[in-house]
């Protein structure tokens, strides 16, 4: 098996918090969802911690689609991780 | 027909007398355009400007489905607009437009009403405020009624 | 603050953008303007325009009245601009603006769904037909649709 | 009592059967209501029973205000006639 690479993208609080728009990561295989990904992530430091302490206040588009947070995201090329949207 | 869809993300201003004209423009089975103008508030003098955050890609692609479920619920929708500027926004200036037109009315005010509910939950912008005082301001958070605003759609 | 009111009654036709804009034009209080404009369709090439008679005065006078019901219901309404054209109207020209600007979305687009339901059925203005075909056409029949759609605001 | 003047005013198709846009009359005094108004004019003619033969399809304004039937007509400087208005 292939390790995959992801492309993560931050918007809004989130980003601020991290500290960064966008970065690549290769995701242990554990990581099977959305989900997966926020809890994996808020590990990696306290940057990440303090971005994605609330997970239920964090919404994830997988290659800019809306998702759920059990949707895989295993094959995706992008997952964007942001707040509530406040547009219009 | 299917209807004539025109959706446009920029931080270049919009001319909305051009944008509703040209929903009928040429045509004559045309009696009705909703239109809706969003602008920006000082919140009582508190702000200086806002700053819209977006999702480049994603943006257009999302109004773009949002706008696919209009004219599938109102398949009388002859054409649709929604231009949704980004970046920074002062007081008294647009932010976005939404524009619908029909044979009849009815059509039309529904089409813009769903579609400004669920820009408002669903498109990925993000506003920042900057404050007048020059401190540096909060991200807007999302808003129960807005929420409450996209469920009615849902019975 | 009382809304400001801007109501016309005239042959010609009106600047669709530059009314919309003047509702918010120097406020920073205004997020939002529902705007309606009504056109004259051709009924699939039945028609060469349509003939908007009208009762001076009263006119003028009815609509505000509306108006005045709809600030009402809506007291954080900031302004609201009704133009009505007569005379004789070709198919794609405008017949109707209603534009209506408030804090926020819901007032501004529930006040112009308002204006139009109750124009249509209070405001004394009476559509005859221009046949494409040269012959004589008929005075429109008020419509059940518009009836129950006036209806439907006195729950 | 003073004979009183009554303008009357048409609209739509109540002018053109009627024939006229506008004129001044002065109704016998058991004209009190604007239906009485309308049932006195349905006698004046065959223009006049024409436009008015269906009573109830004709809308009354009294003073440029919307009225019912009912309403009275004396002392009203301007009544004007027409069918369901089709305006916006």
């Amino acid at each position: 098996m292939t390790i995959a690479q992801l492309r993560l993208v931050y918007f809004a609080w989130v980003r601020e918090r991290i500290g960064i728009e966008q970065e690549t990561v290769m995701p242990p295989s554990d990581v099977v969802t959305a989900g997966d990904l926020i809890r994996w992530l808020a590990g990696r430091g306290d940057n990440y911690a303090h971005a994605l302490q609330s997970p239920e206040a964090i919404r994830v588009a997988v290659d800019q689609m809306h998702a759920d947070h059990d949707q895989p995201v295993t094959g995706a090329r992008e997952v964007a991780l942001f707040p509530p949207m406040t547009g219009g | 027909m299917a209807a004539a869809i025109s959706i446009r993300v920029a931080a270049a201003d919009f001319d909305q007398g051009a944008e509703i004209a040209a929903l009928s423009e040429g045509r004559t089975d045309v009696g009705a355009v909703a239109a809706f103008v969003g602008l920006c508030r000082d919140e009582g003098g508190r702000l200086a400007a806002l700053e819209l955050q977006h999702y480049p890609g994603m943006a257009e692609a999302e109004i773009r489905r949002v706008v696919l479920e209009a004219t599938t619920r109102w398949p009388a929708l002859t054409a649709v607009t929604v231009v949704h500027r980004h970046g920074r926004i002062a007081p008294g200036g647009r932010i976005v437009l939404v524009a619908c037109a029909s044979g009849h009315r009815a059509d039309a005010f529904a089409a813009a009403e769903f579609l400004m509910d669920f820009l408002k939950t669903r498109a990925p912008f993000w506003k920042k405020e900057h404050n007048a005082d020059g401190t540096s301001g909060d991200w807007v958070e999302a808003s129960h009624a807005d929420d409450a605003a996209a469920d009615r759609w849902r019975s």
